[in-house]
């Protein structure tokens, strides 16, 4: 096929804007039976901290109408072990990897930022800012514009990668947070997380989940995601990577249309693993169908 | 390479009350499943349900080129109930075969099968599986179920074991009471070490028998049930808590690590 | 059938917990041939305002997986032709009667609740606080703290009615808003209102809806609405109402363990025009199946 | 009361690329409708379609205390897909009659329909209405479709109708371009006074045919599609704008105010 793909994100290139979401791909590996990975524009990880977490008691996840709530609760290996052991097959395959972080303090970021900046084979970071700051009363960094631009600024200040920032949908202004990390010194943005959920087992009356509340993800937040992705654009003037709901080709296509550079796929690699693959193939033939020759050309022509 | 894959209903019936036996036409890289793996399905296009569901595979056999794959299964919710109207014809998509089965001991004697309700459909499995491979060696299944309109995959097990005992909860056939009750009784039958034990069913009947397996030392492989998104590892959805030994208790993917585990490693909770 | 159904929202007596939610169930009378009107808790008629309002050009809803958006954008007959065309017949069945009003201003809400006040036949308000205030720059009353206080407080002063207060899900921390509202003297909250979504028609590459974005609601949102009201009922003394994909009892039910005092259905109506009874008579079921023979006794018994 | 109802699919076959043909057993409710009069389909407990799908009834018979609604519709999307996937006794729900239909005139001599693809369905039925109850009434109609493989609804307008005329836009069958041009070489022949005019299609079509008509003061009602979610009045997501004689503009619920208009109220925008 003849259409060009590539997109640059903040500084970080890519073959095409297809990437996979932090925590519906592990470390990549997982899925290597079940899709050609080097077709990916980029691989983000599961979100790494510090030190190994253990996450939330089960159960974990319970599925909702069109989507699923997760308390996974931020489980990972951990920066030295994703390191040792699972950076070296992310280098052995083509696509960008993305190193998704978190933290409970500023610090926390800070120091993870530092050990993945220094690692070969870690091409960008994505800074999950939806976690609770636990020195400030438990705020999420990411519903706080100054807390945001904190995390922000500190990570850019320790890191040579290109730093995506990657916003939580449960704020009432999501441009004001935006901005804030735009002007921290962010070079690209990526959003939606999960939106807060809940759900109850009627017959034993205790939440289904464990941990009472969990993230919802999957198609039934995808008007949310746009909306909110859209709002951005019109707002920083950084990329944005779209993310939340996307199943297929034309779910990505309307986050491109609103103005993402990139679209993130999460939950639908759960039920298809190979859907970005066909993602890839369904926007290729988009182009090619409507004469469009580079994806800029479609990136942000919505017409109001 | 085992990617999602359409596959077309051969044929399902309703075997006893509210449990259903489907016969999944399905790729050849089928054929190598081994018992306690199991396979997520999904419809195509059409929800609920969103996520795949997780069934334990229920036999493999091939025809010619094709392979077809049993799933047994009972309606509980959403899911279980839009499959039980597909028809023959209709799409499904699998992705299979997935986890760890059960070890198969070669040398042993004695294999005591214990399920409740629809745990069966992996023991079934196995049963077949052992009964072709190592004759000579004695099957006895432990069947428990609520009462005698849903004792389940009885037909099948007949044929196999050596001897098929039943429980009900409300003693309409068979032992009156669960079937960890019904093995208590015979329990002294088996020697430890050339009996290997096999069970799956609901959590309460899994505690039990940890509990009643305590002071007896045979092996014992149990096949567990979570909530799964993913069913290959990725989604960190289907953990459980394992402490084996006592040594420091650490969550473990049902999907991946399991679903099969030695019953005395696994936390059960409340 | 022997158990005891009715509940009281802060001084609006009801026979049963079960309400239609405002915009989807007309001015009641659009729903007579299709299910019996009495059998209701009550009927939360459209969001009226002083003068009756064209609402937004078309097309005004569009299909998404598991929901709907809509950009009806208000339209209404207005508080006059409400109390002369309407209100008659809503006085003739036995459900209690919500008006749901809106405004610009702090006025405009003032003016609908003192008309409406006046008026015979009108058991209740609900204030819709979603809505922009032009005067302040178009920040959604619902969304500032102080603002929802202030309309609150402003409409209580004005009305011998119940008020209750209903809240947008478009924020960071409802039960901040909550509390600001039960502060200025609510009677009671309902909530939520719609996320804000957006749709986008990959072949024209429009967005679907005229007016961009709409009010996502239906089921997608269940998850979302449950936490919120969960939250809410942790953090406010008065009767929480809640709202967001109730589709069959099973859903209501999990509102009312979560400590919804009652519950209103949106979307559902559309899908189903008789889906309200089939709630009433699946909660009852539900009550007999657990030997439970008042409401109260399931109402807030999640166990944690 | 006309609640949601059960119903059942009876049959259902692709009459030409794209477009079905179904007939659903419905409650006796059902036959007093009137053409131009449509129903509401969803699926009981599978999605998509999430919201129900409105379709003209395309015919109404009835066998015994059976009461048969046909529609007759193209696939467009996930809703008609789902519902052309359906085979006989599969369940559906149906709301209905609903809406306004076309007004029938007792003493006009001419019928004119214009169809624009699936826009058939409405006026095909009105034509067997007319058929039936006032013989003597010539009725022509006009029939656009994409190329010869779409023309949809041709059969049994054939067999009531004094006149079918074809136009195909790739010119493969019948007149080469647009309904409305076809239409407008025989306009001449139709007296304003004794002709109603009856039409239904994609709305570019429709307001072709309104300018057409500017100087031709012949009624014309046309039937109108919008996006539904109530079907009954309610949810006000149905509107479109009427400008009745230069009036100021008004919105109306193309569900309860219509789906059936003059032609020279609706506004069509670009
Ligand atoms: C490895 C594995 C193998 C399995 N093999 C079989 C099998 O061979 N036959 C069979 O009938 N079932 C089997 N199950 C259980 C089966 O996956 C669930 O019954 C099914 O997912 C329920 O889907 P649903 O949509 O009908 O129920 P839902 O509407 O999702 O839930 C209904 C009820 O079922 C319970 N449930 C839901 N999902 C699971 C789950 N994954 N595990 C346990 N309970 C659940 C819920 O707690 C709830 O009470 C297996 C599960 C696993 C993990
Ligand atoms: C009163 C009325 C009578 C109708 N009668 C018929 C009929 O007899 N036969 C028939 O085939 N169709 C009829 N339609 C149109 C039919 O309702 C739509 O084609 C159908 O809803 C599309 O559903 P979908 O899920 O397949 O498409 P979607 O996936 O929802 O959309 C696919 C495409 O169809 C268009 N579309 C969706 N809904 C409508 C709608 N309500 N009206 C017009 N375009 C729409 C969309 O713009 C989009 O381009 C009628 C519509 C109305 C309002
Ligand atoms: C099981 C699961 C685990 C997730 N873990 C993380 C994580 O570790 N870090 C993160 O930033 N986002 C995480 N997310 C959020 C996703 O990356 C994504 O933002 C969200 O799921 C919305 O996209 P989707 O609807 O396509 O899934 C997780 C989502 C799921 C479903
Ligand atoms: C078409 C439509 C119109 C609505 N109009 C109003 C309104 O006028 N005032 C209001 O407070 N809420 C309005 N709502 C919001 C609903 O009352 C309800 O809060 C929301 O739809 C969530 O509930 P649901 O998911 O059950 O529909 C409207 C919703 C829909 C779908
Ligand atoms: S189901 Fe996803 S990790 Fe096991
Ligand atoms: S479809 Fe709801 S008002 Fe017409």
């Amino acid at each position: 096929m003849n259409v060009r793909m590539g997109v640059d994100i903040g500084g970080l290139t890519l073959k095409n804007p297809v990437m996979t979401a932090s925590g519906t791909f592990g470390y990549g590996e997982e899925y290597a039976g079940y899709l050609d990975l080097n077709r990916l524009g980029a691989i983000v990880v599961k979100g790494l901290s510090l030190n190994p977490r253990e996450g939330n008691p089960p159960p974990r996840i319970i599925e909702t109408a069109s989507g699923m709530l997760n308390a996974v609760g931020l489980q990972n290996v951990g920066v030295k072990e994703f390191i040792d052991k699972k950076l070296p097959y992310l280098r052995t395959i083509e696509p960008a990897v993305v190193a998704n972080i978190f933290g409970e303090s500023v610090e926390d970021y800070v120091k993870v930022a530092q050990i993945l900046s220094d690692a070969k084979g870690v091409d960008a970071l994505e800074v999950n800012i939806s976690c609770p700051n636990v020195r400030r009363g438990g705020i999420a960094f990411g519903s706080d514009p100054t807390l945001a631009g904190e995390v922000t600024k500190a990570v850019k200040g320790v890191s040579r990668l290109p730093v995506i920032v990657k916003l939580t949908p449960n704020v009432t202004d999501i441009t004001e947070i935006a901005r804030s990390v735009e002007a921290a010194g962010a070079d690209a943005l990526s959003l939606i997380n999960t939106l807060t959920g809940m759900s109850i087992d009627i017959e034993k009356r205790v939440p289904h989940l464990e941990h009472v509340t969990g993230g919802l993800s999957g198609p039934a937040i995808k008007p949310v995601a746009l909306r909110m992705v859209w709002e951005t654009v019109n707002a920083v003037s950084i990329p944005v990577i779209g993310v939340g709901g996307i199943m297929n080709a034309s779910d990505a296509i309307e986050f491109l249309i609103a103005g993402a550079r990139a679209v993130q796929v999460g939950t639908a690699n759960f039920i298809n693993p190979s859907v970005a693959v066909d993602i890839i193939d369904g926007i290729e033939r988009y182009l090619l169908d409507n004469n469009i020759d580079d994806i800029h050309d479609l990136i942000g022509t919505l017409r109001i | 390479m085992k990617p999602g894959t359409f596959a077309t209903v051969f044929s399902q019936r309703e075997t006893v009350k509210g449990h259903f036996l489907m016969t999944v036409k399905a790729p050849a890289s089928f054929r190598e499943a081994i018992p306690g793996q199991f396979i997520m399905v999904r419809l195509e296009g059409s929800t609920p349900p969103f996520l795949s569901r997780p069934f334990s595979i229920y036999s493999i056999y091939s025809q010619g080129n094709d392979t077809f794959v049993e799933i047994f299964y009972k309606v509980v919710g959403k899911g279980t109930l839009a499959f039980s109207r597909l028809q023959e014809g209709d799409a499904l998509n699998i992705l299979g075969p997935l986890g760890r089965g059960f070890d198969i001991p070669p040398s042993c004697k004695k294999i005591v099968l214990i399920a409740g309700g629809i745990g069966v459909a992996p023991l079934s499995f196995l049963a077949q599986h052992c009964g072709e491979d190592t004759r000579g060696t004695e099957i006895i299944c432990y069947l428990g179920a609520g009462s005698l309109e849903t004792v389940a995959g009885l037909d099948r097990l007949e044929k196999i074991c050596s001897a098929v005992e039943i429980s009900t909860d409300d003693g309409s056939r068979g032992y009156h009471g669960p079937v960890t009750g019904l093995f208590k009784r015979d329990m002294g039958l088996y020697p430890e070490d050339t009996t290997w034990i096999y069970s799956c069913g609901p959590r309460p009947m899994l505690r039990g028998l940890q509990k009643l397996l305590k002071d007896q030392p045979c092996v014992c492989q149990v096949s567990l049930e979570e909530r799964m998104a993913c069913g290959i590892g990725a989604c960190l959805g289907c953990v459980v808590s394992l402490r084996p030994d006592g040594a420091e208790g650490s969550l473990v993917r049902v999907c991946k690590e399991g679903p099969v585990f030695d019953i005395r490693d696994v936390e059960f909770g409340e």
